[in-house]
Formats: structure tokens, C-alpha cells, sequence
């Protein structure tokens, strides 16, 4: 599958065990991704934030590049990243003005015939029948709380994917992957995103009822699709147990960690070693 | 009409002060076909009413124009006046020289002159009016009530007491409706059932009313006073006829646990079962999608053990005709599905983890839990564990008033019967607490706001102002994260158990219904009735009456009233042999019409229909349009669409029209 | 009444019996008073009103009209109100293109309820009418001697007549081939085409489908019966007349099962009439022959070129969409003002002699006894004046009105060469406009007259 | 529907200084009323019945001054600057939890966006939220620089640009413990990326910044 690949910053940035995982794990199922060249950040909550204009440009420049770098499909593993491309891609499909005027702002055009997808789109694409018979290791000692977060499915009338209060996708996955998934309630709850560094305590707490209420359903992990997440759940759970006395050890997997790990790729090449939280 | 009489009404002063009424019979009287014309004090009054009669006998006047107020006012009068003096009602016309002349202008020479061309223009009318027979059409004088809810039930019953017959046709194996489920009612917590059941019962052995249960109507022809239903009844394996209703059959039948349609799944019923003790008819039914029996030939248990061999497996639907004059339509009401997707844009609410998490229940659920009759014999267990929840959360609005997700309006009752429930929760578990989340409180009627000040007084039930947004479980808790917007501040509570007062929406089929019997219906599918403020239970199509929650969510008292009001309505249309219509309605020249349809297409009433016209040896000659007198109401939209006017409206026709305008000229 | 030096508009009131006539009667019992000039003509409701009515009155010399009824969502009838405006917003366009002077037309709702704004309404279009003077220009020819008449006209005139609106010479149109010269149309292989169209109905001739094939000879339209005769039909550019028309002729129903012949445009009468149950087309065969136009004036407006609904489809048609000159005569008429607009009409129905060739040669006239022939009352003046030429084109286009398929033989068969195809183009016009209607395009939809929608606009209110 | 924004936020970017003590920007032309409405019309807020479904679903609402269902109240009583000087705006995570439940359509996570942009602008930006303002503005100055982000330099112009407000040390170097924690990862990058063509990203934000289009 001939596939147009956005890192976005993090996977670049302290997020690159994602990237290393992602890249040995599609390998794995033939899936290339290739890089699009000169990408540029999406402005991420920032952006949005502080310049709505903005926020629809920096995403609308990469999806012409893809167009032009003649890619159909765009995997963009970030959700705060594909949210923000699939978000500007609506709102130019839905106003030509606006396509035009950021056309010029960005020095090309982005026509809207780029699909973006995100991770989990990327393995039904290739599809669950086709990665069963090939699971090596299946994860049967794998309790696995399938956190989401807010952007994969939210807004649902932006990204369109799942169910946005119960979704099940990734649940799916797992099964096929011989986990055995909890049913718990925090799947989409928020976990305080981009406020890692300016809100720290908001973040300490979010992330705290995220870990809690896995516990408390009896998973002995957690696997997300997103790196700001893994981030805040991953590499601040210390401080969050320090935060709040609560002991949790919950080592947190990117969903291409498990997918690799059942398909029979070690954990060193997928990068897990290089997680803050280890397997107990 | 060569002899025409034209009658100038002063009105006391009220015409004469400003028009010269002398002047205008004197002008009235050179108009050709004019053979007397005359002016009077007070033509509505007896002599002048007698003067009327007198000139058309001695003049033999064959049409008469009578120049008073606006014939809203006294045409009736007048046409009784002439008809007692031997001459058709529909030769009057009235010429409103009160009402938009006298009394509109003060200038006596342009009001004179005015009233003498209103005239004319009547004068010119009358000349082409026709004499009209009133239309009569016979009247089945047998009722068809759909829905044995309580307001069919209602209206049943008073239209029988009134001595016609009535055929009642639910789907259900029983009658007794939603009503039949609940526990005790709003605003005087009187047992549902206590009620009820005796009307069913009464229903049940009523010599007039012919009960059709577990029965739906398929197809309704015909127009007012004379329709002909087709009513399929399902399959139901047990002979009424024989069976004694003695239940060996449901106590013997092995397969037990199926979830019970009665107790909306709060229960389990047999494969063969009544739905409730009190059934009407108490009389069971098979379920053919679980029965043994009927899935694989196995287990007939029943069938050995009833006595009076009322078992049939091999029954199948039968459909049965019947003959009627008027219907009522009672279909009632459903839950939004909380659970799931549903057609348009009700998306169900995933966020609260109704049918996720077996203690988040819908309030018909909790009427069944608290119900005597219910499932727990009125002992508040929450479904999961059977434990007695001590923290109950109510959520109102769950699909009201959700422009998102749910429906645009307020289901009406959900305030009310919230707050019985927090009472009802109350009495039953004293150290139990209630919490209410609620957007506005509408309790407005008869006793109403006093009941829920109860609630919240005496009852303690905490209110909270504000929608839930999340239900989630923690253990054997649930938590809800609800919002107190008076304090402006989130709210999080858990509790044991979660009730959702979920929309009210039309039964499902509704509008299939509605369109068998030509009767509009909203966007959400409710009945349109023909007047919001005046024609509350009459619909567009004649004879077809409706009244309870398929017009719009209500409540018990509301759904009974309309139910009686409707039948009421019935009764007026059966008061007589036939009924008698005002003439004054549409006509097609069968010759001259080309069979485009246009009309057909155009009438709000259905009164046209697609006919055939044939030679007396009934070779077809030609396709026609062809009013039903039955139902046309005389608006004449089908003569104005109709390019080559075969269409007519009698009272206004072309010919009367064009001449009014020529007389102007 | 008019004796006072001072001008008294004579002003016809057509309203509803429910809403407006009581608000009247309101304003009466009130004592609200108003200009004694109007007179009141009750109906049942807006909804019987048919729109000659308002040329009558202004034939009998009414300066201005007003129809008034229940406002929406108060009709007595429930939905007469509605039928009346969706039938309002078409015939205004119509007087419109025609030259009438709308300013002397007024429609709006006045409910039982409001005799105050009856009272205000007929003083509002008194006054208004007093300014605007006696309309007696009603049917007035050559315009250009009409007082109103200014320099900045000559432009919109000359814009008419490189619009090519010079009035026409007659029989203009009838004969292409002349001009021309017989060609095949210019559709892929149209000989091809027309082998297959002689085999095709010699099939359904031999195998008794159909007893006659209504199609195209050498030398007008065949009515072909026997099998062996099939090689008479042709396919060429002079297959122009839209054959349809025939269907509704007695003496052709006689004939038994027929298959007609069809161009996609003709098709689309096809349409209209089996909605209006005026054909079977169980039984009738329907040939349809792709084509990329048969040559001006009559194709150019036209967009449909391949059939869609035939029973069999010969030959595939070239998918360009030809610019449509009749839109630049409308707007090149447009631009006149109103009384010399009427000039121009008056100019041309001049040469109408009432032959109702027009009515004759239309697939969709097909009433058993028209409306034109109808004594009791006269609905139309049987005169070929202008009062009662316009009339009757007033009442042929309307009657035409969402129904009309643009095939333009009423103005292909007018014997005096007048345009009238040009009325129902701007009713089909209106109709897309308004209602985003196409007659005879999609069988799915509802026929424009006879159905509504709450949302159908009325900013004819004023 | 694209909403561009005054000058103020750029020349922000350049002097950290200026927006670290509110810009009292030069008496606008437009009111900020006039100009939020224009922005805010998409977001339905005037439809908003008060249900407050938004709040309950909110994950921070707990924690700050006014729930969300209270901003869209005070727009709704014409209190605009009280809800651009509110914490709250700045305390939203975004995670659009209220935008997806809302009863009526209201994009509450829209509104925030919009308040925050203008607020900004307008120079009322709750001086306690100075913190994330900065973050935000140290972000996008960042991607303006390099086209792509570069964690350190973030990290760096953040905290120089915080610290004012914060005014402590410990805040200075409270994730500097982490540093070698992430060496040892290798997800410690002590040279960003950098895009080619930084030149048109300048451009880019330049356009966006003052909304003329080259």
C-alpha cells in the first residue's frame, strides 16, 4: 500500500519511539509509509488557539504537498494532527472562497483529494482478516485499556471515525491480536493534551482518572494511538503517582507496539525499551 | 332569472345615514331582469322578513338580492326567509353595503354610488345562481377506534354508550396500552391499573363494541360515513372462542424466560403467555419466534395439557373486512430508543450507556419496577444485582428538546411524572435519596406544581438545574457527571441506580396509517389535526377523528378528554340518517374533462377521484375526474388549476364570477 | 364615480371568503374608513382564484388589482393559500415578460383579524394607484409613439434585435432543409441511426407489437402500418416536428398500439403526458432517436439529447451543452420598460389570425373541449384584437406553465411567425428559478401546478 | 467564514516583553464586540439554552472561574470582555468533549478558540494565564522559525517567556530533571528540524497574521 506519511513534530521530537515502532510494525504488513518532504507543523493546538487562519493554512500547505508529491492516502499517526488536516480539509471543501484565499496564502493548492487517515484506519485499511493468520505471539497475557482520546473521534462531524462515546475500533484490533481488552469508561476522556508543559497540574490530574479508572477495570496497560498521550501518560506517570500517592505501574503501548509485538517483531526494535514505564 | 327582487336594508341608520337607500333601489330597479325593488328599515327583522316573502309571492320572483350587512351575518336569515316563501335558498345573494360601505366611507355620494354597483354586482350573480339541492350521504353508523390505549378505550366506550357499534383494533394481544404498565398516576398517585382495568373490562364485555386484539388495520377506503376496513389478524395459535383462560397452557410451557414485552424486558414471560393477569381478553398468545412448537416441531406441551383444545398450531392471519362510518385514530406513543441509531438524525445517546449498563433504565422500565404488578411485585431492585439502590439519579429531557440528537420538542410529561417517581422511589426505600437533573420544571396543570413542590419538599428529592453529559461505572456504581448550572459548577454523583425519562415519539407505523386514511402528519410523525385551535380532533379527512398521544405527547387526563371529545365528535356525525351537506361544492363535466388530474392532484380534501365513465352497456368510454360530494369541502382550488373548466363550484361558478367582474365594467 | 376632477381609480378586489372578506367586514364593524374606490369580489378562497380573472378586470378598465387571502398556515382550506402563490409566482412572470404593469397588481394576505390592515392596504393602493394615472395603456401598439418612451430604450431596442427579436418573417423556421440543405443530424453514424430505426419497427410491425409507427417521412411525419413500409421512415435534419402531438388525435388512437418516433426532447412531452394519464406506455411503444439538434431557431435552447425513458434508444448523441440564444431575447426584451414590452407583443399578435395552429401542433393542448371555445361565460374574447389575442396567448402559455417542454413547434407551426415560444420559455425559466422545476425531465418529481411547498417564497408581497 | 487577526499577535511574537504585559492595543476601529460576534456567528451561541451539558461533560471545568455554559452566558448577555478576561478560556484543553454533546450545536470548543484569539488581540488576556498565553505564542513563534518544532528552543523561549510571571526558579528548571531521563531515550533532540523553504513559512504567517493575501 502506496501510503503519503505526516510525522508531525512529536514523532520527530521526543515522540520518535512511536515513529520507530510505527515504521517496523507496517513494515511488517507492507504498508510503506513515505515521508512527505518539506512537511511543515500543523499549529497544532496553538494554532487554533491563537489564529484560526493559521490553523487552517499549516495543515492545508501539507495536504498540497502530498497532492503534489502525488500521494492519495495520508497517514498522519498524530489524531491532533490528522484532526487538524481533516478539519481544514472540510472547511475548504465547504467554502471554495476560503480554498482559494488560503491557496495563495500557502503558494498552492490543496484540491481535496487527499484522504487522510489515521493510525487505526491504516490497519482496517489493510484489514483485521489479513493480520490475524499472521500473529506469531499473540497477546494473551494482555489486559490492554484501549484509550482513545478526545481527538481520534472527536469532532465527530471532522474526523467521521468510530463511534464518538463508544468506540471500539482499536478493541477490535486487540481481540484480533489475542488481548483481552477491559471494558472501562475513560476511552475518550481528555488526558490534557498540549497543556503538558504550561498547565502541568490540570495534566497530573487528567491523567491520573485516566490511569485510575483503568486499574481499577483491571487492565495491566494501557495501548493509545496518540504520542501527546503516551507523553502524559507514559513518561509523567511518575510524576503523576508522586502527584497523587497513588501507585500504578502501567506501562503504556503504542497500538503499533502491541500490533508489532503479536507479529512477532521484539520489543528493542520496536522501541519499547525506550518507554519510561516497563512491564512489570 | 327574469324576475329578480332587490331588498335595500337601511339598517336603522346604520346604512341609510350614509347611503341613499331610495336612490339606490331606485337605480337597482332600472337594472334589466330587476322586477321590483324595494327598501326597508330593517330587513332582518319579521316585517321586514314578511315583506320579502309577500313580493316574491305576488311578484313570483324567481331570485331575490337582498342589500343589507355582510351575508356572514344574515345570508342563513335570508335563505330561510325565501325557502318559507317557496323559493330555493341558494337564489339569495347578499349585497354588503353595511360592513364595506356605510360603514367604511362617509362621503354620502361615493357611498351611494358604491352601493348601487355592489348591487349590481349581486343583481348580475343571482341571475346566473342555480337552485341547489342540499347534498345528503349515508352514514354507516359504526365507529372504528384504533389503539386500545386509554384514550381508545375512552372513546370507545362513549361512543357504544351512545348506542353505535364500535370495532376496536389493537395490536397488541391486549388492550390497556402504556397505561395498563404504569404504577400510580400524577398529580393524585392512584394505582394505574385501579383504574383502568375496570374500563378494560367494560370494553372487553360491551354488547356494542366488537374488540379485535393482536389485530392491525391494513387497509381503509371509502370517505366519511362510509368506509370499509381490512384487519389482519396475526396468527395467535390459541382459538379465543374455546379457550378458557385458565393458564395451564403458560404454566406448563418449558421455555420460560423470554424478556417480556409488558415489563419492557424488567421481566420474562413463556413462550405462550398473556402479558398480564388483567389481560383484556385474558387469553394467551404464542410467541411464534421462540415456541418450540412452531420453530422445530418440538415440546406441545400445552397443546396436550388444554382441556378445551384451544391450541392451534396450524393458525394463520386471517384478514377480516368491516364496514364503518367514522374512525378514531389512538395509536399512542413509543420511547426514543436511548440505546441505539434510529432513523434521521436521533443518534441515541452513547454517552449515557443505556444497554451498556444494565442499571440505566428508561422510565416505562421504572414504572414496571415500582409497579405492584411488576416483574419485582413493586420491591425496587436495580436489575444487575437485585440490590435496593439507595442514590437514585433521574435525568430528564433525554431526547426532548435535543436539536443535535433527539427531537426538537418538549415530551410534556417527563417534569411530572419524574417527580412521581422521585415520591414513588421514596416511599419505598426511606433512606434512599433522589437526585433530579432537569432543565425547566413544566408543571403546568390542575394540581400539578403543587406535586412537585411535594416532591422536593416533603419527599426531599434533590433538583439539580442542568443536563448530564457522561454515565459511566465504577464497581457497582454508576457515575453521573451531570452539570448544576444555578451554581455554575459541574456535579458528580454515583449512584446505584440510573432512570432516563426518555421522548415521547408517534408509535411506530403511525404514518403509514395516516396515509391510508389521508390524514396529514409533522416532521416527527404526529397527526395533524384540521384546526390547532378550533377542529382539535377533526382531521382532514372526514370522518376520521384523533385524540390521545398520536397528536402530541400528553398526558392521562388530556389523552381521555380528547378521547371523549372526539368521540363526541362521532356521535354528532351519527346523530343523523344521513348526513346533510351545504351544495355550494364542486362538479366536473365528465364530457368536457380530459382526464389530466390536475384537480386530483390538487385537492387537500382526496374528494376527486380517477373514474371511468361507460356507456349504459358498460363499454368504457372515457377516464374522468369525479367529485366525491362526501368530502368535498367546496374550496374550488381544483376549478381554478383546470385548463379547460370541466371543474365547477357551485355558488361560484365561471359564469357567476365573470359576470359579477363584467357588471363593473 | 370619477365625475370629481380629481382622478378615482377604479380598483377590483378578488379575496378569500375566511380571512380577507371578514377582515373587511372588520374594518367595517370598526368603522375604519377608506377610499370608496374599491370593489369587493368575495370567493371561496385564494386558492379558486384563476389568474385570468385579473386580466378580465383589467379588460373591463380596473387601474389596479388586488388578490388577498388567508395568511399562510390559516387557510380555511388548509392549503388553497399555497396553491394559489406557487400559481401567482409563474403568472407574474408571465404578465411580467408580456408587458403588464405589476406596479397595478398587488397581492397579499389579510387575516379575519386585521381590518386595520385592510384599511390601510386599500388607502396605501389608492393613493399609490391616483399617482400612477389611469391604466389605459393596456394593449397600446407601436410603443414608440408611447410618451414614456426614452432615448436609453433605443439601446434595449437595438440590444433586441441583435438578439435577433426583429419580428420574424413568417413560416420562418418551417423550412430548414431549404436553407440548409437536407443533412443527417449530426449525431454519430446517423445513417447507421436510421437503419436501425427502419429495421427496429419493421420488427414491431411484422411481430404485431404495434399496429402503426408514428414517425418521420421524406415529406413530413408516416404513419406507417405495414411492416414492408417500414424503409419509408427517415432520419434527417427536417425530422423536426415532435410527434407526440399525434398520440392525442382521435383518429390516430384508432389505429391501435402505436410506437412514435422521438427525440429526447420530445421525450420529455412523453413524460408530462403519461403523468397527466394521457398516455399508457404499456402499450405504446416508444422509439427514441439520439440527436445533437436539428438546426435553429428550434434546438438552440435546448439540453437534453439523448432519450432516457424509451423503450429503445438509437444511437448515442454527442454530450455538448449548446449555448441558448432564446435567453438573450427574453433579456434582450427585458430591458424595455414595461409599456413598450406590451407595444412589442401587441406589434406581434397583430398577425395572429386565431388559426390556433399553436394549440394544434402542441403534444400537451389536448383538453376535449379548450377553453378558448368555451361560451358560457367568455373567458376569452374570441376577437382576434389584441384584447383578445392577448387573452388567448395569456391563457395557452399559462396553461402551459411547468408543463411545457420547450419543443418550440408553437412557434415552428405559427403561421405568422410569431415567437410564442418565447412566453413559455420564460415560464419554464420561472419555473427553474423559483422552484428549481424542469418539466419533463425527471418522472420522479411532482407536477409544479397542483403541489406546493411551505417554503415556496412570496416576495411578490409588498 | 476564515476569521483573520489584527497585527497585535505578530509583532507579539517578535518582543516576548509585549505580551507578557497585556498590549493595550491602539483604540481599535472595531469594537472587539463587533469583530467577536463576526467571529463567533458560526458557533450558534446564541442558540445556547443553558443546559449545561457542557460543563458537565468539561474535564477542567471543575477547576476554573467560569464553567463553560457561563462564557457562552455572559456573550449571551453582551458581557464580552468578562469572558475574554476569563481563566477559563485559557484553562479549555480543547479536547471538544462540549462541542460533540451540545444539545443545540453550539461549538462551545469554537468559542474558546475565538475568545482566546481575541482576547490576545485585544490585550485582556487573564494575567494568571500568562503561562499557557506564552506557551502558545513560544509554540508558533517556533514553527515560524523552523516550519517544524524544535522541543529545546521551545522549551527554552517558553520558560524565558513565562518566567516573568512564574518568578521562580524552581519553575526555571523543574523539567530539567527530565533531560537526562529523555538523553539516555534518545528522545532528547538538542538540534531541531528545520524545513528548506523557512522563507515561506514566514510568508505563510505573515499572510495569516494580517490577513492581506499576496
Amino acid at each position: 500500500m502506496r501510503l503519503a506519511y505526516y510525522p508531525g513534530c512529536a514523532l520527530h521530537g521526543s515522540s520518535n519511539d512511536y515513529e520507530q515502532s510505527l515504521r517496523a510494525c507496517l513494515g511488517k504488513l507492507e504498508v510503506e509509509p513515505q515521508e512527505i518532504q518539506e512537511w511543515i507543523c500543523c499549529g497544532a493546538t496553538a494554532a487554533h488557539a491563537l489564529n484560526h487562519k493559521l490553523s487552517i493554512a499549516l495543515p492545508a500547505r501539507n495536504l498540497a504537498l502530498a497532492e503534489q508529491q502525488g500521494f492519495e492516502d495520508l497517514l498522519a499517526p498524530c489524531p491532533m494532527c490528522s484532526m487538524q488536516l481533516l478539519k481544514a480539509a472540510k472547511l475548504m471543501d465547504e467554502d471554495a472562497g476560503l480554498r482559494r484565499e488560503i491557496s495563495s496564502v500557502i503558494e498552492a493548492e490543496a484540491s481535496g483529494r487527499v484522504k487522510v487517515l489515521n493510525l487505526i484506519q491504516v490497519f482496517q485499511r489493510v484489514g483485521l482478516d489479513r493480520i490475524k493468520p499472521v500473529v506469531k505471539k499473540p497477546l494473551a497475557d494482555l489486559k490492554p485499556a484501549c484509550y482513545y482520546g478526545c481527538l481520534l473521534t472527536r469532532p465527530p462531524d471532522v474526523v467521521k471515525f468510530d463511534d464518538p462515546e463508544q468506540p471500539s475500533s482499536m478493541e477490535a484490533i486487540m481481540a484480533v491480536l489475542g488481548a483481552k481488552p477491559v471494558d472501562w469508561n475513560y476511552r475518550t476522556e481528555c488526558c490534557g493534551a498540549g497543556m503538558t508543559m504550561a498547565k502541568e497540574e490540570t495534566v497530573l490530574e487528567l491523567s491520573q482518572r485516566i490511569l485510575a479508572d483503568a486499574q481499577q477495570h483491571g487492565a495491566n496497560c494501557l495501548v493509545t494511538a496518540c504520542p501527546m498521550c503516551h507523553v502524559n501518560l507514559d513518561m509523567k506517570q511518575g510524576d503523576i503517582e508522586r502527584h497523587s500517592g497513588e501507585r500504578f505501574g502501567l506501562p503504556v503501548y503504542y497500538l503499533t507496539d502491541l500490533v508489532g509485538l503479536a507479529l512477532g517483531i521484539s520489543a528493542e526494535e520496536l522501541g519499547i525499551d525506550r518507554h519510561f514505564v516497563k512491564k512489570v | 332569472m327574469s324576475r329578480i327582487g332587490v331588498f335595500v336594508c337601511w339598517c336603522g341608520e346604520n346604512i341609510a345615514r350614509t347611503v341613499d337607500v331610495a336612490e339606490v333601489a331606485s337605480a337597482s330597479a332600472k337594472i334589466p331582469g330587476v322586477r321590483c325593488s324595494v327598501h326597508y328599515k330593517y330587513m332582518c327583522s319579521d316585517p321586514g322578513q314578511a315583506m320579502i316573502r309577500e313580493k316574491i309571492e305576488r311578484e313570483r320572483l324567481d331570485a331575490v338580492v337582498v342589500a343589507s350587512c355582510s351575508p356572514h351575518m344574515h345570508l342563513k336569515t335570508f335563505r330561510k326567509t325565501v325557502e318559507r316563501a317557496g323559493l330555493n335558498p341558494y337564489l339569495v345573494e347578499m349585497a354588503n353595503i353595511r360592513e364595506q360601505c356605510s360603514w367604511v366611507h362617509h362621503d354620502r355620494s361615493q357611498a351611494t354610488a358604491k352601493a348601487a354597483e355592489i348591487i349590481r354586482m349581486s343583481v348580475e350573480k343571482v341571475r346566473q345562481d342555480h337552485a341547489l339541492q342540499p347534498i345528503r350521504v349515508p352514514v354507516t353508523r359504526r365507529a372504528m377506534v384504533i389503539g386500545g390505549g386509554v384514550a381508545g378505550i375512552q372513546a370507545a366506550l362513549d361512543i357504544a354508550d351512545a348506542g353505535y357499534e364500535v370495532v376496536m383494533v389493537e395490536r397488541e394481544p391486549s388492550i390497556g396500552g402504556k397505561m395498563a404498565g404504569l404504577s400510580e398516576t400524577f398529580p393524585t398517585l392512584d394505582c394505574s391499573q385501579c383504574i383502568l382495568t375496570p374500563r378494560m373490562v367494560e370494553v372487553g364485555q360491551h354488547p356494542r363494541i366488537k374488540l379485535y386484539s393482536y389485530s392491525e388495520v391494513e387497509a381503509v377506503d371509502g370517505f366519511i360515513g362510509n368506509f370499509t376496513a381490512k384487519i389482519r389478524q396475526k396468527a395467535r395459535y390459541v382459538d379465543i372462542s374455546k379457550c378458557t383462560g385458565c393458564g395451564e397452557c403458560w404454566n406448563v410451557c418449558p421455555l420460560k424466560r423470554n424478556p417480556s414485552e409488558f415489563d419492557f424486558k424488567m421481566g420474562m414471560r413463556p413462550a405462550i403467555y398473556v402479558p398480564f393477569p388483567q389481560a383484556v381478553p385474558a387469553r394467551p398468545v404464542i410467541d411464534s419466534k421462540t415456541c418450540a412448537k412452531l420453530i422445530r416441531n418440538g415440546c406441545g406441551l400445552c397443546e396436550k395439557k388444554c382441556q378445551a383444545g384451544a391450541i392451534n398450531f396450524k393458525d394463520t392471519d386471517k384478514v377480516v373486512e368491516e364496514k364503518i362510518g367514522a374512525v378514531v385514530v389512538a395509536t399512542g406513543y413509543q420511547l426514543y430508543d436511548i440505546g441505539k441509531q434510529q432513523t434521521g438524525k436521533l443518534a441515541g445517546y452513547g454517552e449515557y450507556g443505556y444497554g451498556k449498563y444494565k442499571d440505566v433504565i428508561d422510565s416505562l422500565q421504572f414504572e414496571r419496577l415500582v409497579s405492584a404488578s411488576g416483574p419485582t411485585n413493586g420491591a425496587i431492585k436495580r436489575p444487575s444485582d437485585g440490590k435496593e439502590p439507595k442514590s437514585v439519579v433521574f435525568v430528564s429531557c433525554v431526547g426532548s428538546r435535543d436539536n443535535a440528537k433527539g427531537l426538537s420538542y418538549c415530551s410534556k410529561i417527563c417534569c411530572m411524572y419524574t417527580a412521581k417517581h422521585t415520591m414513588l422511589y421514596k416511599h419505598k426505600v426511606h433512606d434512599g435519596q433522589a437526585h433530579v437533573f432537569y432543565m425547566d420544571l413544566r408543571s403546568g396543570g390542575k394540581g400539578y406544581e403543587e406535586f412537585v413542590r411535594r416532591a422536593i419538599e416533603q419527599d426531599g428529592a434533590k433538583y439539580y438545574r442542568g443536563r448530564v453529559s457522561k454515565i459511566t461505572q465504577q464497581n457497582s456504581k454508576l457515575i453521573v457527571r451531570g452539570a448544576d448550572t444555578l451554581a455554575g459548577t459541574p456535579v458528580t454523583i454515583e449512584a446505584d441506580l440510573v432512570v432516563l425519562a426518555a421522548a415521547m415519539r408517534p408509535s411506530p407505523g403511525v404514518t403509514d396509517l395516516a396515509r391510508m386514511l389521508n390524514v396529514g402528519y409533522d416532521e416527527h410523525g404526529f397527526l395533524l389535526e384540521s384546526h390547532p385551535k378550533l377542529r382539535p380532533v377533526e382531521t382532514n379527512a372526514g370522518g376520521v377523528f384523533i385524540c390521545g398521544a398520536c397528536h402530541s405527547p400528553k398526558d392521562i387526563p388530556e389523552s381521555v378528554a380528547q378521547a371523549s371529545a372526539a368521540a363526541a365528535k362521532t356521535q354528532i356525525l351519527f346523530a343523523a340518517e344521513e348526513l346533510t351537506r351545504e351544495p355550494e361544492i364542486a362538479q366536473i363535466n365528465e364530457q368536457m374533462c380530459a382526464a389530466c388530474f390536475a384537480c386530483y392532484r390538487t385537492c387537500p380534501y382526496h374528494a376527486i377521484e380517477q373514474a371511468e365513465v361507460h356507456t349504459p352497456r358498460g363499454v368504457f368510454v372515457k377516464k374522468t375526474a369525479r367529485v366525491n360530494p362526501g368530502l368535498c369541502m367546496g374550496c374550488g382550488t381544483c376549478v381554478a388549476v383546470c385548463p379547460s373548466k370541466s371543474a365547477e363550484l357551485e355558488g361560484f361558478t365561471e359564469q357567476e364570477i365573470y359576470s359579477m367582474v363584467e357588471s363593473l365594467a | 364615480m370619477s365625475e370629481a376632477n380629481q382622478f378615482e381609480p377604479k380598483i377590483i378586489a378578488y379575496v378569500c371568503n375566511w380571512c380577507t372578506y371578514l377582515g373587511a367586514d372588520l374594518a367595517g364593524t370598526t368603522r375604519l374608513e377608506y377610499p370608496a374606490n374599491v370593489r369587493i369580489i368575495r370567493l371561496p378562497c385564494t386558492g379558486r382564484i384563476d389568474f385570468n380573472l385579473l386580466v378580465k378586470a383589467f379588460e373591463i378598465g380596473a387601474d389596479t388589482v388586488l388578490v388577498s387571502g388567508c395568511h399562510p398556515g390559516d387557510c380555511h382550506y388548509t392549503a388553497g393559500n399555497y396553491h394559489a402563490r406557487r400559481r401567482w409566482m409563474l403568472f407574474r412572470e408571465l404578465l411580467d415578460t408580456l408587458g403588464f404593469d405589476l406596479r397595478r397588481i398587488y397581492f397579499t394576505w389579510i387575516s379575519a383579524a386585521e381590518g386595520r390592515k385592510w384599511q390601510e392596504e386599500i388607502t396605501r393602493i389608492t393613493e399609490e394607484t391616483r399617482k400612477l394615472g389611469p391604466y389605459r395603456e393596456l394593449y397600446k401598439k407601436n410603443g414608440n409613439q408611447n410618451p414614456s418612451l426614452a432615448t436609453e430604450d433605443e439601446s434595449a431596442r437595438s440590444a433586441l434585435e441583435c438578439g435577433g427579436l426583429t419580428p420574424p418573417c413568417p413560416r420562418q423556421g418551417m423550412d430548414l432543409g431549404k436553407e440548409g440543405g437536407v443533412k443527417p443530424p449530426h449525431s454519430k453514424a446517423p445513417l447507421a441511426q436510421e437503419q436501425k430505426l427502419r429495421e427496429t419497427c419493421r420488427k414491431l410491425l411484422e411481430d404485431g407489437t404495434v399496429q402503426v409507427v408514428i414517425g418521420y417521412g421524406a415529406g413530413g411525419p408516416v404513419f406507417i402500418r405495414r411492416a414492408e413500409d417500414a424503409g419509408k421512415l427517415v432520419w434527417n435534419t427536417n425530422c423536426q416536428a415532435n410527434l407526440a402531438t399525434y398520440l392525442k388525435r382521435k383518429e390516430i388512437k384508432r389505429l391501435g398500439k402505436a410506437a412514435v418516433v422521438v427525440k429526447a426532447c420530445d421525450e420529455r412531452g412523453l413524460v408530462i403526458l403519461e403523468k397527466e394519464s394521457q398516455i399508457d406506455r404499456l402499450t405504446l411503444r416508444v422509439i427514441g432517436m439520439a440527436c445533437d439538434g436539428m438546426g435553429q431557431p428550434k434546438c438552440d435552447a435546448c439540453k437534453v439529447h439523448q432519450p432516457r425513458f424509451a423503450d429503445e434508444i438509437i444511437g448515442e448523441a454527442a454530450a455538448q451543452q449548446p449555448e441558448t440564444p432564446h435567453a438573450t431575447e427574453t433579456d434582450a426584451l427585458m430591458q424595455m420598460p414595461p409599456a413598450e414590452r406590451m407595444s412589442w407583443w401587441a406589434q406581434e399578435f397583430e398577425r395572429c389570425v386565431k388559426c390556433y395552429a399553436c394549440r394544434q401542433v402542441c403534444p400537451l393542448c389536448y383538453c376535449e373541449r379548450c377553453i378558448a371555445d368555451k361560451n358560457r361565460p367568455v373567458v376569452i374574447d374570441t376577437s382576434a384584437t389584441p384584447k383578445g389575442n392577448f387573452a388567448w396567448h395569456i391563457t395557452r402559455a399559462f396553461h402551459l406553465a411547468g408543463r411545457c417542454v420547450g419543443c418550440g413547434e408553437c412557434t415552428r407551426a405559427c403561421p405568422a411567425g410569431i415567437p410564442l415560444g418565447l412566453l413559455n420559455l420564460t415560464l419554464a425559466r420561472a419555473a427553474e428559478k423559483h422552484f428549481g422545476y424542469q418539466a419533463g425531465m425527471d418522472p420522479k418529481v411532482e407536477p409544479l401546478i397542483g403541489s406546493y411547498a411551505l417554503t415556496d417564497k412570496e416576495d411578490f408581497i409588498r | 467564514m476564515v476569521r483573520c487577526m489584527a497585527h497585535q499577535i505578530v509583532d507579539a511574537f517578535a518582543t516576548p516583553t509585549e505580551i507578557t504585559e497585556p498590549v493595550k492595543s491602539p483604540a481599535p476601529e472595531k469594537s472587539s464586540r463587533t469583530v467577536l460576534t463576526e467571529i463567533l456567528a458560526p458557533m450558534r451561541w446564541t442558540d445556547c439554552y443553558q443546559c449545561g451539558k457542557c460543563t458537565a461533560g468539561c474535564p477542567v471545568a471543575a477547576a476554573v472561574d467560569m464553567a463553560p455554559n457561563q462564557v457562552v452566558r455572559a456573550l449571551q448577555l453582551g458581557n464580552f470582555e468578562k469572558a475574554m478576561a476569563s481563566d477559563a478560556i485559557w484553562a479549555c484543553v480543547s479536547c471538544q468533549t462540549c462541542s460533540t454533546r451540545c444539545p443545540q450545536s453550539v461549538d462551545c470548543a469554537g468559542i474558546m478558540d475565538a475568545l482566546r484569539e481575541v482576547s490576545l488581540e485585544r490585550g485582556l488576556a487573564s494575567p494568571a494565564q500568562k503561562t499557557v498565553v506564552a506557551f502558545q505564542q513560544a509554540f508558533l513563534n517556533n514553527i515560524r522559525r523552523n516550519g517544524r518544532l524544535d522541543e529545546i528552543q521551545l522549551i527554552a523561549e517558553f520558560k524565558l517567556r513565562a518566567l516573568p510571571s512564574e518568578r521562580s526558579l524552581r519553575f526555571l528548571f523543574k523539567d530539567a530533571g527530565l533531560a537526562p531521563q529523555l538523553q539516555i531515550r534518545q528522545k532528547l533532540h538538542l538540534r531541531g528540524e528545520k524545513v528548506k523553504d523557512r522563507a515561506l513559512v514566514r510568508r505563510i504567517f505573515e499572510r495569516c497574521a494580517d490577513g492581506k493575501n499576496a
